[in-house]
């Protein structure tokens, strides 16, 4: 149990690292970057540790500091909750984490950037505030580090903040993803009124109570004691308290129609992008769908729900994916898509399938971000595809790398993304089968897969094959070894990440190479992937069909495949043409991303704002002009009754006389005097 | 001839207030009961009572009194500043400040509660 | 012995011929002398109580009622005499500067 | 007697700065605010209080002494402390003297006066936290406008002759109002009090001890009263529809009267709205819940609107305030232990906050002499501690864990939205959206101001903040900080307090 008493520093190592850089950070070398890299370095050492206590059979489930010590009920907790979910992720961040905090070297010291404390202590405190989500143990907590990692995220798009947009596009993304937030609010005060706790896993976990509940409710006799309210029945209200934490995740992983704030992240550093808009804070939508599986898994029409949007999001990004011209864009929109995929993987019942592929995307994603922001750095921070070209040569590292991640992304075999990709894709289908709703979700899904393919070899081709179209493509920047280690690093993972859970191998061949499962058939019993299996089936009612994995993962090579072969035939050559135009008034559309920006914007704008200057000047008008006319008022009728003073002393006598003569008769009616 | 004449018209309407507190003052006189009044039957002199009772001697009085003494002495000191007040009024314009201060219309300095300086005189609003 | 509802429609006379004397004149001397009508009618009231209650105050008071009236006269006309310096007349209604 | 050495030392130290040459002043201003903090934070120190002192609970620092007879109502000196009141108490002297230590910048004119005045106000809110008994407690809540009235119309900005008389003529008016309804109640309770003591009035009130009056039945009469009571704080709060003089005077007010109005006299109304209303008359307000919780909401969305209208800073601020004590009243009306809890604890995160924005603004202006936010533009790189408060300050107020405005809006949410007494938890979904809104103005405002290219319509020289311009800031940072990451701190003794008023409400 050692282990697992060191769990905390994991977060609080970069929250040290987030203070040093903050108040000494221009007084050390580098800005502080050292304080961060030691930091996230110690926390991935912690990570693994906890990794391989969970491998051993061990995990924690904690509340460590009480927030508020109300009593048995009202009690709110900080803790922390370790199991193979989460031990997964603690990877996964500390490790992309460490690997952005030496990127950053190369890529914000190295360019002579100014304001760097500000960007290590930044990049300390996200770290910190994801690893805390992570670690959490309890709704209320997870929430509370959900907000501060978008705090973060503000913080580091918006680092250069002399310009115009990246405070605009800051303000967007926190915007956007407050939206969400206040349903995950909502949804978190609904959870702790309904069950009277947040805890995640245990026996007093909401998760268990809503399946007790709903057992109970099944059979008649009385369930947990659970409040609803509206009248609704358990079952009803509890997909509505699904629903409102789902905002929060359609608002962080960027699913449609929250999607909007990503691309327009993108004006913040690259290697932020890698970190936050890639690998780890957008993944913490679907981390917290993931961790609190067992209470989804009762709710089949919310199920639907998340397939349903992670399906069309995968495809509907990708087709804004087609037409991009800046590098990090194209990324951008691929992300949301990839997003996609882990949403249709949970709503499916593919549990393990969704961590499969949020963890081999973590890695390849960041990779391409990095790779795009070596290539930024040749290109003199220059974005546009068509100004590069011919890159290949002169980088090669970075080439070879990109491809890796490239090829991993397309799902081409046997790149990560092939393995996870095509779990997802099996999982929606055998249990699509059985549900159209699910089944068309799995339709745009494996079309996706085709634009996938296409996006990014038209993106490979353009930015490393051809000529070089531009000056500075003919004499790129050279790049350091501080990126080119996390190149390597994330390129080397994105190759062999997916031979942790070779699923179709193992269902063919009958050897145990799934490991990712048999390492989810934990051994903490309410997040075990058993439980969460068992609920899929009783519960939500998904039976999966008999499938062989072989013909749906040759059809999703060979889509990928299709695609990747279509960019490289149309760019490929010394100097490739747009083809955009052929898509005629598709195109527009698509470069305007489905106007979705515009109504947005409308909404903030249009409505909103005039709105509030409507009630502005309702406002200053009618209620502050009641109280004005009040004022006026009284102030007339002051200077018409003082016209009583006349100065003439025989008036005031005549007053004097009548006053009293009326004071007589009062008292005397009154009193009874006559 | 001259000898007073009864000059009636509009001014007196104002009269009328008086009329009618006499009214009223005249009802309730006549509705309220007072009982049997006591008089001054003791033996002794009214006056030299009225005189102890100034000066507190209420013991030596032959009736039944208050001591006015501190009355007496306020009283006295009042008349005095009056008397001395009325000559300061009374004095004619050469000196006499507090007539400057009470003069309007002619000084330049001596509005100070924003008053037209035209109405001073003639819009008396009274008549 | 005389009631003294008879003292005091009296008094009450006396002293709403003077009220009455105020509010119709403008000439400040017959405003003086109607005040000196109230203070008799004051007086009056004063000096019938005193009777009525059998003690002394009432016609202690009447005396200071009179000193006063000295006192007042006095003063009255004071200003009459400013009244005529600085408006022109004893006409009172012409002192109107104390208005709004 | 700690009580009364706390408000006896804001007086000395008036009565010393206003005699003191201007020279002097604002360090004898700041040395004489410092002994009333000191002694605040002793009397945290040492508070043992347990209970709800309205609710016969035991107080801290408890003093009696007959004060003034009269006929079968007797006037004590009666003063107390329990978990409500004490952190109220350590706000005032927390923010007054911070207040002072912004004023050292901009007020340059009749100082002694001004520090004086400061001093003298800081008594009187002492006084409506500590006072038990009506008689007094009235005095001294009539006691804050007078210095509160000076201080805006000496001091303040252009127009600030209007904005104080609003200000005055406002909330006298109100002062009337709650004092009729409150002596209908007093009148009401005939011989079953003896005192104005107000735990006494709102023990005999809650043992339904209430006659009738004048032919007036007293469930009438207590409805009566609760309305008046309720439109008598609620100008003080303000809630909507009786806010409008609140921007006006933020506007006008010099900045450190400004900390003092939003942090502290803001409080005073829902203070009296817990003590009155919520204790008191408990149970017309529970009739009533979904009603209020009603006004609240408008309160909420409504203010939060209005603030996403403006362009002045300080008119965001206080519109803003407007919405942030919606959230107090929907608190209070929840009948919760996190309901009215968090409501007290929105009180005082709600102090600290909206005192570090209005002295970010104050430095702001300090600089740069505008406070429209159309007028300058990247300000960050010249002034980067006050942007950076300002930052923190601002995602405070948007409700960031961590930061007390978080801890205080959550506890409402969550005492509201299964409160029993209002019901449906829908209007409290509804007043969450507040935080949707205050993020959009705020970023928004700060988008506009802090970042983007330096440009400065006004042509004044922008430098880095000044020290004992930036130590209130610091200071108020690391108070939300403090109470945010332990909400304990203050929510501990709240809680206590809170306890009896919501025990049995179903």
């Amino acid at each position: 149990m050692a282990a697992f008493d060191y769990a905390p520093a994991i977060a609080v190592l970069p929250l040290a690292s987030f203070v040093i850089a903050l108040v000494a950070g221009r007084y050390m070398p580098k800005g502080g970057a050292f304080a961060g890299i030691l930091a996230t370095g110690g926390s991935l050492v912690l990570s693994a540790w906890m990794a391989f206590a969970v491998a051993g059979g061990d995990t924690y489930n904690e509340s460590l500091y009480t927030f508020v010590d109300a009593g048995e009920e009202l009690s709110l907790h900080l803790g922390v909750l370790i199991d193979p979910l989460s031990a997964m992720m603690l990877v996964i961040v500390s490790l992309v984490a460490f690997l952005v905090h030496v990127f950053s070297l190369g890529y914000m010291n190295d360019e002579g950037e100014t304001g760097l404390p500000r960007y290590y202590a930044g990049l300390g405190l996200f770290s910190a505030s994801m690893l805390g989500f992570v670690l959490a143990d309890n709704l209320f907590m997870a929430f509370m580090f959900f907000e501060m990692v978008g705090l973060c995220s503000w913080l580091l798009i918006g680092f250069w903040f002399r310009d115009a947009a990246p405070p605009s596009a800051a303000k967007k993304a926190f915007l956007v993803t407050r939206f969400g937030d206040y349903f995950f609010l909502v949804g978190v005060v609904a959870v702790f009124a309904t069950f009277g706790t947040a805890a995640f896993a245990g026996a007093e976990s909401f998760p268990t109570i809503a399946e007790e509940a709903l057992a109970g409710g099944s059979e008649g006799a009385g369930g947990a004691a659970v409040t609803t309210f509206f009248g609704l029945d358990p079952g009803a209200w509890f997909a509505v308290i699904a629903l409102l934490i789902l905002g929060g995740v359609i608002g962080k992983s960027a699913q449609f129609p929250l999607h909007t704030w990503l691309p327009d992240a993108m004006e913040g550093p690259t290697p932020v992008s890698a970190l936050i808009h890639a690998a780890t804070m957008v993944a913490a939508g679907v981390y917290l769908v993931a961790r609190i599986y067992g209470f989804y898994a009762l709710l089949p029409t919310v199920l639907a729900v998340v397939a349903f949007v992670g399906g069309f999001t995968a495809l509907f990004a990708a087709t804004m994916a087609l037409v991009k011209n800046e590098i990090k864009q194209v990324l951008a929109y691929s992300t949301i898509s990839q997003y996609g995929y882990m949403m249709l993987a949970l709503g499916a019942g593919g549990y393990v399938a969704a961590t499969f592929h949020l963890m081999t995307h973590a890695f390849f994603k960041a990779l391409l971000f990095l790779g795009a922001g070596a290539v930024i750095i040749a290109m003199h921070h220059g974005e546009d595809m068509w100004e590069m070209g011919g890159l290949r040569k002169k980088m090669p590292v970075t080439y070879w790398t990109f491809l890796a991640g490239s090829l991993a992304l397309a799902g081409i075999f046997p790149f990560a993304g092939f393995w996870s990709k095509d779990e997802v894709l099996y999982e929606a289908l055998v249990h699509g089968l059985n549900d159209p709703l699910l089944l068309g979700a799995y339709a745009m899904g494996l079309a996706a897969v085709f634009v996938t393919g296409f996006y990014t070899f038209r993106m490979v081709v353009l930015t490393f094959h051809g000529k070089p179209r531009s000056d500075v493509a003919r004499d790129p920047h050279g790049v350091g070894w501080n990126v080119k280690f996390p190149l390597v690093v994330l390129g080397a993972l994105a190759v062999v990440a997916g031979f942790l859970n070779m699923a179709p191998v193992a269902e063919l061949t009958g050897l145990h190479v799934d490991y990712l499962h048999q390492w989810f058939v934990g051994p903490l019993e309410a997040t075990s992937l058993e439980t969460y299996e068992g609920l899929i089936e009783e519960r939500a009612g998904y039976e999966a069909a008999e499938l062989s994995p072989l013909l749906p993962a040759a059809v999703s090579l060979a889509l990928a495949l299709a695609g990747a072969g279509l960019a490289v035939v149309l760019y490929r050559g010394a100097e490739p043409t747009e083809h955009t135009d052929r898509l005629g008034s598709a195109k527009r559309v698509l470069a305007s991303n489905y106007y979705q920006d515009e109504y947005q914007v409308w909404l903030a704008e249009g409505l909103t704002a005039r709105v509030a200057r409507a009630a502005d000047t309702f406002d200053q008008g009618i209620i502050d002009g009641v109280v004005n006319g009040t004022g006026s008022v009284s102030l007339l009728s002051g200077s018409r009754v003082r016209r009583i003073q006349t100065g003439v002393v025989s008036n005031y006598a005549a007053l004097l006389t009548l006053g009293l003569v009326a004071l007589l008769v009062v008292l005397g009616v009154t009193g009874g005097w006559f | 001839m001259n000898r007073p004449r009864l000059k009636l018209g509009s001014h007196l309407v104002s009269g009328l207030a008086a009329v009618a507190l006499f009214v009223v003052l005249a009802a309730v006189f006549l509705t309220a009961p007072f009982g049997d009044p006591a008089g001054l039957v003791a033996e002794g002199s009214v006056t030299a009572a009225i005189g102890y009772a100034l000066i507190d001697r209420t013991g030596l009085a032959a009736f039944e009194t208050e001591g006015f003494l501190v009355a007496l002495l306020v009283v006295g000191v009042v008349l005095d500043a009056a008397l001395d007040g009325a000559l300061l009024l009374a004095k004619s314009e050469s000196g006499g400040r507090i007539v400057t201060a009470l003069r309007t219309g002619t000084g330049d300095d001596s509005r100070t509660d924003g008053g037209d300086r035209e109405t001073g005189r003639s819009d008396g609003g009274g008549e | 012995m005389v009631p003294i509802q008879y003292y005091l429609l009296l008094s009450a006379s006396v002293f709403c011929i003077g009220l009455f004397g105020v509010l119709t004149r403008n000439n400040a001397l017959l405003f003086l002398m109607s005040v000196e009508l109230m203070l008799t009618g004051a007086n009056i009231n004063l000096v019938a109580f005193s009777a009525q209650t059998g003690t002394l105050t009432g016609q202690v008071f009447s005396l200071f009622v009179i000193a006063l009236a000295a006192a007042e006269v006095a003063i009255g006309v004071g200003i009459v005499l400013a009244l005529v310096r600085n408006f022109e007349g004893v006409d009172v209604t012409r002192a109107t500067t104390m208005r709004w | 007697m700690l009580i009364e050495l706390l408000i006896g030392l804001c007086l000395l130290g008036a009565l010393v700065v206003f005699t003191l040459p201007d020279r002097y002043v604002p360090t004898a201003a700041l040395t004489a605010s410092l002994f009333p903090l000191v002694t605040s934070f002793v009397m945290l120190a040492g508070f043992d209080a347990s209970g709800n002192a309205f609710l016969g609970g035991e107080l801290a620092y408890e003093t009696t002494v007959r004060w003034i007879e009269l006929a079968g109502l007797t006037i004590n000196w009666h003063v107390g402390l329990d978990g409500i009141s004490m952190p109220l108490l350590v706000l005032t002297t927390v923010l007054t003297t911070l207040a002072i230590l912004t004023a050292w910048t901009p007020i340059d004119a009749r100082r002694s006066q001004f520090y004086g005045l400061v001093l003298f106000l800081e008594a009187g809110l002492l006084g409506v936290f500590a006072v038990l008994d009506f008689f007094a407690w009235l005095v001294f809540w009539e006691a804050v406008l007078v210095p509160m009235y000076l201080l805006i119309g000496i001091w303040g900005g252009p127009r600030r002759k209007y904005a104080a008389i609003k200000f005055f003529v406002y909330t006298n008016v109100a002062t009337l109002v709650l004092f009729v309804g409150f002596f209908a109640l007093v009148f009401g309770l005939g011989d079953s009090i003896s005192s104005l003591d107000m735990p006494a009035i709102a023990q005999a009130l809650r043992n339904d001890q209430l006659g009738s009056l004048g032919g007036v039945a007293p469930g009438t009469i207590k409805l009566a009263a609760f309305v008046a009571l309720f439109a008598g704080f609620a100008v003080k709060v303000p809630l909507v529809p009786f806010h409008t003089w609140l921007p006006d005077a933020h506007v006008e007010a010099p900045t450190p009267v400004s900390i003092v109005l939003a942090g502290v006299l803001l409080k005073m109304g829902t203070y009296a709205f817990l003590r009155f209303n919520f204790t008191m008359l408990a149970d017309v307000a529970r009739q009533y819940a979904q009603l209020i919780a009603l006004l609240a909401v408008v309160s909420v969305v409504y203010g939060a609107l209005l603030a996403l209208a403006q362009q002045d800073l300080k008119r965001i601020v206080a519109y803003s305030s407007i919405s942030s004590m919606g959230y107090v009243l929907l608190g209070l009306v929840a009948y919760t232990v996190y309901g009215v809890g968090g409501a007290t604890f929105q009180m005082i995160s709600h102090g600290l906050l909206s005192g570090l924005l209005f002295a970010c603004v104050g430095v702001i202006y300090n600089t740069t002499h505008t406070r429209m936010v159309g007028d300058m533009s990247g300000l960050a790189d010249r002034m980067p501690i006050t942007t950076g408060a300002f930052v923190a300050g601002a995602f405070g107020y948007m409700g960031l864990p961590f930061m007390s405005g978080f801890a205080a809006e959550f506890f409402v949410f969550r005492g509201a939205f299964g409160s029993p007494t209002i019901g449906s938890p829908l209007l409290t979904a509804v007043a969450m959206f507040g935080i949707v809104i205050v993020a959009g103005y705020l970023l928004y405002a700060m988008q506009r101001t802090l970042f983007g290219e330096f440009r400065l319509d006004t042509d004044y020289e922008v430098g880095r903040a000044r020290l004992h311009d930036a130590v209130p800031l610091l200071v108020l940072l690391a108070f939300t900080i403090a109470i945010g990451s332990a909400p304990d701190l203050a929510f501990g003794m709240i809680r206590e307090a809170v306890g009896p008023l919501v025990e049995g409400v179903s």
